[in-house]
């Protein structure tokens, strides 16, 4: 099992994981049973299904400081309610053109077909994420919204 | 030296301030008109589609929100190189000429009407649209709030929001007009043509019928010798929403004629550390700065500049009231200010004479509403007359007909220079050793920006009330030392 | 909006979890940060949570502190939520007050950094503690159980469960995609270790299982359609047209013999080809339930409608139906146990051993067959021209196992069936008998004694994998016969075997439908494409949905033993849902607040389960709990945020979030 | 009306605005003269001449209602509104830009720089070859002059001081106006501090006429040339683009009624934090397709995001603004 933690002194981003029950948060805790070791840098919020997703969560998330978002649900045909995955799939296509719009590079909102069985592909995927932020810095959106409001 | 602070300068659409300076004699040295308030539609509606900034644009101004949508609108038909059909056009004419029925009654009466009717220097508290139903009878407001509103009726049913009009596309109009609706349009329109007729009269009546009146107007602190320009049709006569821009020089011989999409050759705009409002200027003379005459760049673009800018207009008692106004004021071109109020009353009558037309044509009810849009968009100019000056919008566009580049020159901007000019004469004019800058003079002072109908204006003005005025008298430190408040 | 008429009180539990927790998350920190959070009255940490002294904890300071929100951080929710739920109920508290914390599957199990393994505990227990002030009292709701089990195919596994059902007096129905059940098993000779006859322990299985009053058995029929949720699924089952009515045919076969081909023309999918059957057949002898099928890709009158039907004339009971049609029957049951097996790798895949190239390379299958006394030879070893008789044989293991090129798993059977064919082989042919092994892997009872057992019947063991097969003869003494080349690891060298026979012992592969009946049955696959069992230790027969239990090979390779074992706790795990008599459901459902609801129905269409109406007089849509499984598709679809998801309700997650993000 | 009462002082204000907030009161028409009875206006630069220095004067609490129309873009803007809060009993948010920014609020996709680059460099019809800038401080022979600071990004009233009432719309449909002013002059039970008055209950989908379905179906969105209205069904299922569906009724559906799709000036329902991402959820909602290629077409067909789903609310939407 190789070990991808970074020290502490590195800058840890903070990754929103919004993770469906059936398929992604269960292929996390596989990827726990399994001793598999990933970065410690998301934070995972459980919902029934990956269409439950609102947009609304995901511009809140960067707005309170998240250096990205991770949407995890089960690959297409595989939803535990059938079709949820592809409802989350249309919202999230029009949600990164407006995040693009927004200013916000596309690579801090990321979405992955996880499965239950997965727990090696949900490793390689916070790593890499946690990489690419890394590369890309602290999100500055807070503090951006945070001007503009008493 | 003395400064005067006028701030805000009230009863305008935005936000103004006029500083007048005095030396130590109390003669006015100079007057600063200035616009605090800058909103940036050329930077944001990069980006957004074409079709959709007609129905942005109307946010720059909700007082003459048509003027911007149908410049908009035609900049938009330019855009995806196509004509509007002719059931598309007539309607668009229509709600425009509806638009300025709306406009021009209500700058008559509300803003141009209390200086005459009640009289420039009389009792403040009388001085606005109460003393003018004093004067002229009360079921007169009543009158034109409902002239107004029917308007402001006609606008909404053609243009799908009363304020914020929705009425265009490229290539034409969203929705059309049934039978029953021309009719009741054409009804109303006949009714315009008989309140503006009414109201010339009363105009003849209390202002012409008045010498004073008439003094001030030819030989008061109010004239302004500058370029006219205004939008003319292949008759050379006054046109609203179409035709070409003719600019006649102080003389009244043309000096320009060109079709608006090329007005970059012959507008340029200049800017000044103090305002944030840019003050255009005739390219082709070049900017000799705030300066009157023949060889001055500077232009007027109001409903005087208009019938200047003319060889008249195109419809009957407009052409009758157009040729008594310059008989009376000695031809043209006339460069009194204050006649300003005249030329609106023969624009209003147009107006209204126009809207019978258009309503009274059977095929504006046909559903042909929409011309077939082909071409790749490009890059279009659309230029109409706003109530306030020649209102100019540009856009250019990337394939897929999203916004890459905007220019707009504003009604108002036109003027920019020209009403500082205007102030600070009637300030020098007005305000002098040994005159004590009374409320009267103030008064007079504004009259000479009011004159313009500063977009700054227009309909609101009908609320009666109180209209104190507070000017500080400052020593060079800026502290001050006098105040004069009008209450 | 928290009901802000009583004042949140929240205890917050942290568990050490034994070292599993606590060497990584310091939770006497967690637990003293966590005491300085809003609303938090208690806030403890302990050794093991999940314990009875625990659970006892939490109850006593709900009954003496007053609790009214607990959160406890330890293992997954889907490990022991169901456990922590229970502890809060019972001291008298909703048992929805109650949030759940994951620090041990996502932080401590999977994380070194103890700084950032604390940092990132704190952010998820902070988001808890936020959201479960949200939290509002909820009732589970209670549907009934249809004591009726569907049982999906018809080998060993299938076989076993059915009895076990049938005979705890539970309605079974047996659906089986071929015209016989008995699966592989009914194919083998022998079974390791014992060496029993595998028929004659499978075939009385088969008959009482058409003989139970309680099993209504359908073979030649597969099911194709599934709706419904636990207790309560419906499902259509197509009986496909097998041109012979079933309660007339008592196969007697004469319809057989009459035939217009005289001999069998088809490779008899029996015995893997190596024999030939006719269009109209009877899979084998002990077929069950003996009725022969007409195979309609074969037979004459569908190819041409030009045949004299001798077989249909041939019949004294008119058992034959030529316009039979395929079938659908719908039945209710409440559980549905799948037993839908496996599929033998495909021999060819392994290019470099010469299945296909050179006849002589059988599959392990085959040769299943060709020891068998009722197999194609009458249990005669020959080569595939039927006559010559093997001298030497070489069987080589792990083909499509524990190879990267093909499949990495160990198919865990080959090992065990590998040395009973040699066995059996050495015993029907008297060949010399070679096998190649990469490692011999004998656990269970017996086996390793059986793997003695031949090591002193001279059978010849040569570990090392088989690079090549083939027929390149570089002496005279290999001529004419196939060659393996392998590198025996235990003396070191490269060896070349001549053998007349080469034998593949395949691995076991997900079977050719799995992912389709994983749809069907909304289930899991793990990434090789066996069905997904809900937790690898404590749920081995349950999956993701409720109702729906796996057993045998389709959960992974599983000799006979295991087969039945797991049908058995399949249908233990079935029985106790049953006999409850009831399933709760959760009850995260969606709701429409009908004052918000402005009629675009946006929201329909959102849903799987139909369970969103529109109703035109009111101009109002509305959700039938009953149908709604809580997936929340709904509420994120509505512009008026006029639906909410009991659970999942935006304050409820946007506090969690916020919780999440504040410092 | 109460006329025995003391008359209500009302005050109205603008900020970045255009003034159509201000005709919305005076489109109440031959009802001027009811309005002017039951109050007095004390202040209303569009149309009385009160100055600044006259608000100054007034004793804190003064007026008794407050309408600030217009978003926050300078210096002016601001100090007028914390000062005309010191002054009202209730400061009402009066219209899009006060509620949620408005259309100036667009201007946070882009930055100060990059408005003054464009208006006073870049500008085709410009003759400016010094580049001069107008700047808050300058001094000209005669003396000194001022004019506000320019802000970097557009502000919500809401923002910037406590607002009582939002009163939703470009602008507010003056009926609404009525009703609230009525309320207030009658002196009826007022609704909790900072809710939205003067709006419907419910979305645009309830007051409209058109014709809705559940199968929405939309592969793809249409520009308004590559379409035709029928004038009768959604406009959504006719794949042309409407706020409606998640945009707060009260304005009478005029947009709809003249055949354009609603752009959400009303902004969205209570307790919904993002007025654009709610409407996205419902676009994407009503998109089908399921391969990744199908999508992203669809999606490719709705151009303008944000311009569109923040038409009227970018500085009041979660995000505020665009990142620089």
């Amino acid at each position: 099992m190789q070990s991808t933690e970074q020290k502490t002194e590195q800058w840890s981003p903070r990754i929103v994981a919004f993770f469906c029950n059936w398929c992604t948060y269960t292929a996390s805790d596989l990827a726990g049973v399994s001793r598999m070791r990933y970065a410690p840098s998301t934070r995972v919020i459980r919902v029934m299904c990956s269409g439950r997703i609102d947009p609304e969560f995901i511009m809140e998330a960067f707005a309170k400081g998240a250096d990205g978002v991770l949407i995890g649900g089960c690959h297409p045909g595989d939803c535990h309610y059938s079709e949820g995955n592809y409802k989350c799939l249309r919202r999230y296509k029009l949600l990164q053109k407006y995040i693009e719009q927004m200013g916000i590079p596309k690579e801090r909102m990321r979405l992955e077909w996880i499965s239950a069985a997965e727990g090696k592909k949900l490793q390689e995927v916070v790593n890499e994420m946690t990489e690419t932020l890394r590369i890309l810095g602290p999100s500055k959106i807070k503090n951006v919204v945070e001007t503009l409001a008493k | 030296m003395k400064q005067y602070t006028i701030d805000p300068v009230t009863r305008l659409e935005g936000h103004g301030k006029i500083e007048i300076f005095c030396n130590d004699d109390g003669d006015v040295e100079n007057v600063y008109f200035q616009v605090p308030e800058l909103r940036g539609f050329e930077k944001f509606v990069e980006g957004r589609p074409i079709e959709e900034v007609s129905q942005i644009v109307t946010k720059i101004c909700g007082v003459c929100p048509g003027c911007h949508h149908m410049a908009a609108g035609k900049a938009a038909d330019m855009v995806f190189g196509v004509e509007p059909t002719p059931t598309a056009r007539m309607i668009r004419e229509l709600f425009y000429s509806a638009h300025f029925v709306h406009s021009h009654i209500a700058h008559f009466y509300a803003l141009g009407a209390p200086d005459f009717v009640v009289g420039p220097t009389a009792p403040k508290a009388e001085r606005n649209v109460l003393g003018v139903i004093a004067k002229v009878g009360a079921e007169i407001g009543t009158e034109v709030l409902k002239q107004r509103r029917i308007a402001q009726e006609i606008q909404a049913l053609l243009g799908g929001h009363q304020t914020h009009v929705v009425m265009n596309v490229p290539g034409g109009v969203r929705k059309g007009l049934t039978e029953e609706q021309r009719k009741d349009v054409l009804a109303k329109a006949k009714g315009f043509v008989e309140f503006g007729k009414f109201s010339m009269k009363i105009f003849n009546d209390v202002v012409l019928a008045n010498k004073d009146y008439v003094d001030i107007i030819v030989n008061g602190p109010y004239s302004l010798k500058i370029h006219s320009m205004g939008l003319v049709d292949a008759n050379n006569k006054v046109n609203f929403y179409d035709g070409k821009v003719r600019v006649v020089d102080t003389l009244g011989k043309e000096l320009h004629k060109y079709a608006p999409a090329d007005y970059r050759e012959y507008i340029a705009e200049r800017v000044e550390p103090w305002s944030y409002l840019k003050f255009p200027y005739l390219k082709k003379v070049g900017w000799k700065g705030f300066v009157e005459g023949q060889d001055s760049g500077v232009y007027q673009a109001t409903p005087l500049s208009r019938l200047n800018a003319s060889d008249g207009m195109a419809t009957p008692i407009a052409q009758e009231e157009y040729e008594r106004m310059y008989s009376v004021l000695g031809g043209k071109p006339v460069h009194a200010t204050l006649a300003m109020h005249w030329a609106r009353l023969v624009e209003l009558i147009y107006a209204a004479e126009r809207a019978v037309e258009l309503a009274s044509i059977p095929e504006i009810t046909s559903p042909d509403l929409r011309a077939k849009i082909e071409k790749v968009p490009t890059e279009g100019v659309g230029t109409v007359e706003a109530q306030r000056g020649t209102l100019t919008h540009h856009y250019w566009t990337d394939e897929r007909g999203l916004i890459t580049k905007a220019n707009l020159i504003v009604g108002t901007t036109n003027n920019n220079a020209p009403i500082c000019m205007s102030l600070k004469k009637a300030a020098q004019g007005l305000i002098k050793k040994g005159v004590t800058v009374d409320d009267g003079i103030l008064n007079m002072v504004e009259m000479a920006f009011r004159a313009y109908d500063p977009c700054f204006s227009c309909a609101t003005h009908s609320l009666p009330g109180q209209m104190p005025m507070v000017i500080n008298f400052r020593d060079m430190e800026g502290n001050i030392q006098r105040q004069v408040k009008r209450d | 909006m928290t009901n802000q008429k009583e004042e949140i009180r929240i205890g917050f539990y942290i568990c050490h979890c034994g070292h599993n927790i606590g060497s990584i998350v310091d939770c006497p920190a967690v637990a003293e940060y966590a005491s300085k959070l809003p609303h938090v009255v208690v806030s403890k940490d302990y050794k093991y949570m999940c314990s009875d002294p625990g659970q006892e904890l939490i109850q006593k300071d709900i009954r003496e502190q007053g609790l009214n929100r607990i959160v406890v951080a330890s293992c997954s929710p889907l490990l022991h939520e169901p456990t922590f739920r229970g502890a809060t109920a019972k001291a008298g508290l909703n048992e929805f007050y109650f949030q759940m914390v994951n620090i041990r599957e996502n932080v401590s199990w999977v994380h070194e950094d103890k700084d950032l393994s604390l940092i990132k505990a704190k952010d998820l227990v902070r988001a808890a503690i936020h959201r479960v002030a949200y939290h509002k009292a909820l009732e589970k709701k209670k549907v009934p159980v249809n004591p009726d089990v569907l049982i999906v195919g018809g080998g060993i596994a299938g076989i076993s469960a059915s009895l076990t059902m049938a005979n705890a007096g539970k309605k079974v129905y047996l659906v089986e995609k071929d015209a016989t059940i008995g699966g592989y098993m009914a194919k083998f000779d022998k079974t390791f270790p014992t060496l029993d006859c595998a028929a004659c322990i499978l075939t009385p299985k088969m008959s009482s299982v058409l003989k139970h009053p309680n099993i209504t058995l359908w073979t030649w029929s597969e099911v194709s359609e599934v709706s419904g949720f636990v207790g309560n699924y419906k499902v259509k089952v197509t009986k496909k047209p097998r041109y012979i009515k079933e309660e007339l045919c008592v196969g007697c076969l004469a319809c057989v013999e009459q035939c217009t081909f005289k001999e069998g023309k088809f490779p008899d999918e029996f015995n893997f080809g190596l024999s030939k059957r006719k269009p109209v057949y009877m899979p084998f002898p002990q077929a069950t339930p003996q009725v022969v099928v007409v195979d309609d890709k074969t037979c004459l009158h569908f190819k041409t409608g030009k045949c004299p039907q001798t077989c249909m004339k041939a019949c004294d009971r008119n058992a034959f139906d030529f316009n039979q049609k395929p079938e659908v029957v719908e039945i209710n049951v409440g559980t549905v146990i799948l037993t839908t097996g496996f599929k033998p790798f495909e021999a060819k895949r392994a290019t470099n051993y010469g299945y296909g190239k050179y006849p002589n390379v059988f599959t392990s299958l085959e040769v299943e067959r060709l020891v068998n006394a009722s197999g194609p030879t009458e249990g005669h070893v020959l080569l595939r021209d039927g006559k010559t008789h093997p001298k030497s044989i070489g069987i080589i293991h792990c083909v499509g196992s524990r190879d990267d090129k093909t499949n990495k798993w160990c198919s865990k059977v080959c090992c065990m069936y590998s040395l009973k064919l040699a066995h059996l082989l050495k015993e029907h042919s008297g060949a010399e008998i070679y096998n190649f092994y990469i490692d011999m892997r004998t656990p269970g009872k017996g086996y390793e004694e059986f793997y003695d057992k031949l090591l002193n019947e001279g059978v010849q063991f040569i570990r090392g994998r088989v690079s090549e097969v083939n027929d390149w003869a570089t002496t005279p003494d290999e001529k004419g016969k196939l060659i393996i080349r392998a590198e025996d690891t235990l003396i070191g060298r490269v060896r070349r075997i001549p053998v007349d026979m080469v034998v593949l012992s395949v691995g076991l592969e997900p079977a050719e439908d799995a992912q389709d009946v994983r749809k069907m049955f909304n289930i899991s696959c793990s990434n090789e494409g066996f069905f997904l069992e809900r937790h690898p230790k404590l749920a081995p027969v349950s999956t993701f949905t409720d109702g729906i239990f796996i057993a045998g090979a389709c959960q992974g390779p599983k000799d006979i033993p295991d087969s039945v074992a797991q049908a058995g706790a399949a249908a233990a795990e079935a029985l106790a849902l049953i006999d409850s008599g009831h399933v709760e459901l959760e009850p995260n459902t969606a709701c429409i607040i009908e004052d918000r609801c402005c009629g675009c129905q946006v929201c329909i269409n959102m849903c799987p389960y139909k369970a969103i109406t529109f109703d035109p007089d009111k101009k109002k849509s509305s959700v039938n709990e009953a149908l709604c499984k809580g997936c929340g598709t709904c509420v994120a679809s509505c512009g008026s945020n006029a639906i909410f998801q009991n659970l999942f309700e935006d304050e409820e997650i946007m506090s969690e979030l916020n919780g999440l993000l504040i410092e | 009306m109460a006329n025995e009462k003391p008359k209500l002082k009302l005050a109205v204000y603008w900020g970045a605005a255009c003034g159509g907030c201000c005709v919305s009161v005076l489109d109440v028409h031959e009802k001027l003269f009811d309005v002017v009875a039951n109050a007095d206006l004390v202040f209303w630069p569009i149309a009385l001449d009160f100055k600044y220095k006259d608000v100054e004067e007034m004793p804190d609490q003064y007026i008794d209602v407050t309408l600030f129309n217009g978003a926050i873009r300078n210096s002016e803007n601001e100090h007028m509104a914390k000062l005309l809060r010191q002054k009202t009993k209730i400061l009402i948010a009066y219209g899009s830009c006060a509620h949620m920014g408005g259309i100036p609020g667009l201007a946070n996709f882009t930055t100060k720089e990059e408005i003054f680059k464009r208006v006073y460099e870049e500008s085709e019809s410009l003759d400016n070859p010094d580049k001069v800038r107008p700047t808050p401080e300058v001094d000209v022979k005669e003396g000194h002059l001022h004019i506000p600071h320019f802000y970097e990004d557009v502000m919500t009233l809401g923002q910037v001081v406590d607002v009582d009432y939002y009163l939703p719309g470009c602008p507010p449909q003056t009926e609404r106006l009525v009703e609230v002013f009525m309320a207030v002059v009658t002196g009826a039970e007022l609704p909790p501090k900072g809710s939205l008055v003067g709006g419907a209950p419910r979305v645009q989908c309830d007051d409209c006429k058109r014709k809705k379905s559940e199968k929405k179906g939309i592969t793809r969105f249409y520009r308004p040339w590559e379409v035709t209205d029928d004038g009768e069904t959604c406009l959504n299922e006719q794949g042309i683009l409407c706020m409606g569906p998640a945009t707060r009724g009260g304005c009478g559906v005029r947009c709809i009624e003249g055949n354009a799709p609603c752009r959400g000036c009303y902004g969205p329902l209570e307790g919904i934090p993002d007025p654009g991402a709610k409407m996205m959820s419902a676009i994407a909602s009503m998109l089908e397709g399921k391969e990744e290629d199908e999508i992203d077409k669809a999606i490719d067909t709705v151009i303008d995001p944000a311009g569109t789903f923040y038409r009227f609310s970018l500085p009041g939407s979660i995000l505020r603004r665009k990142q620089k």
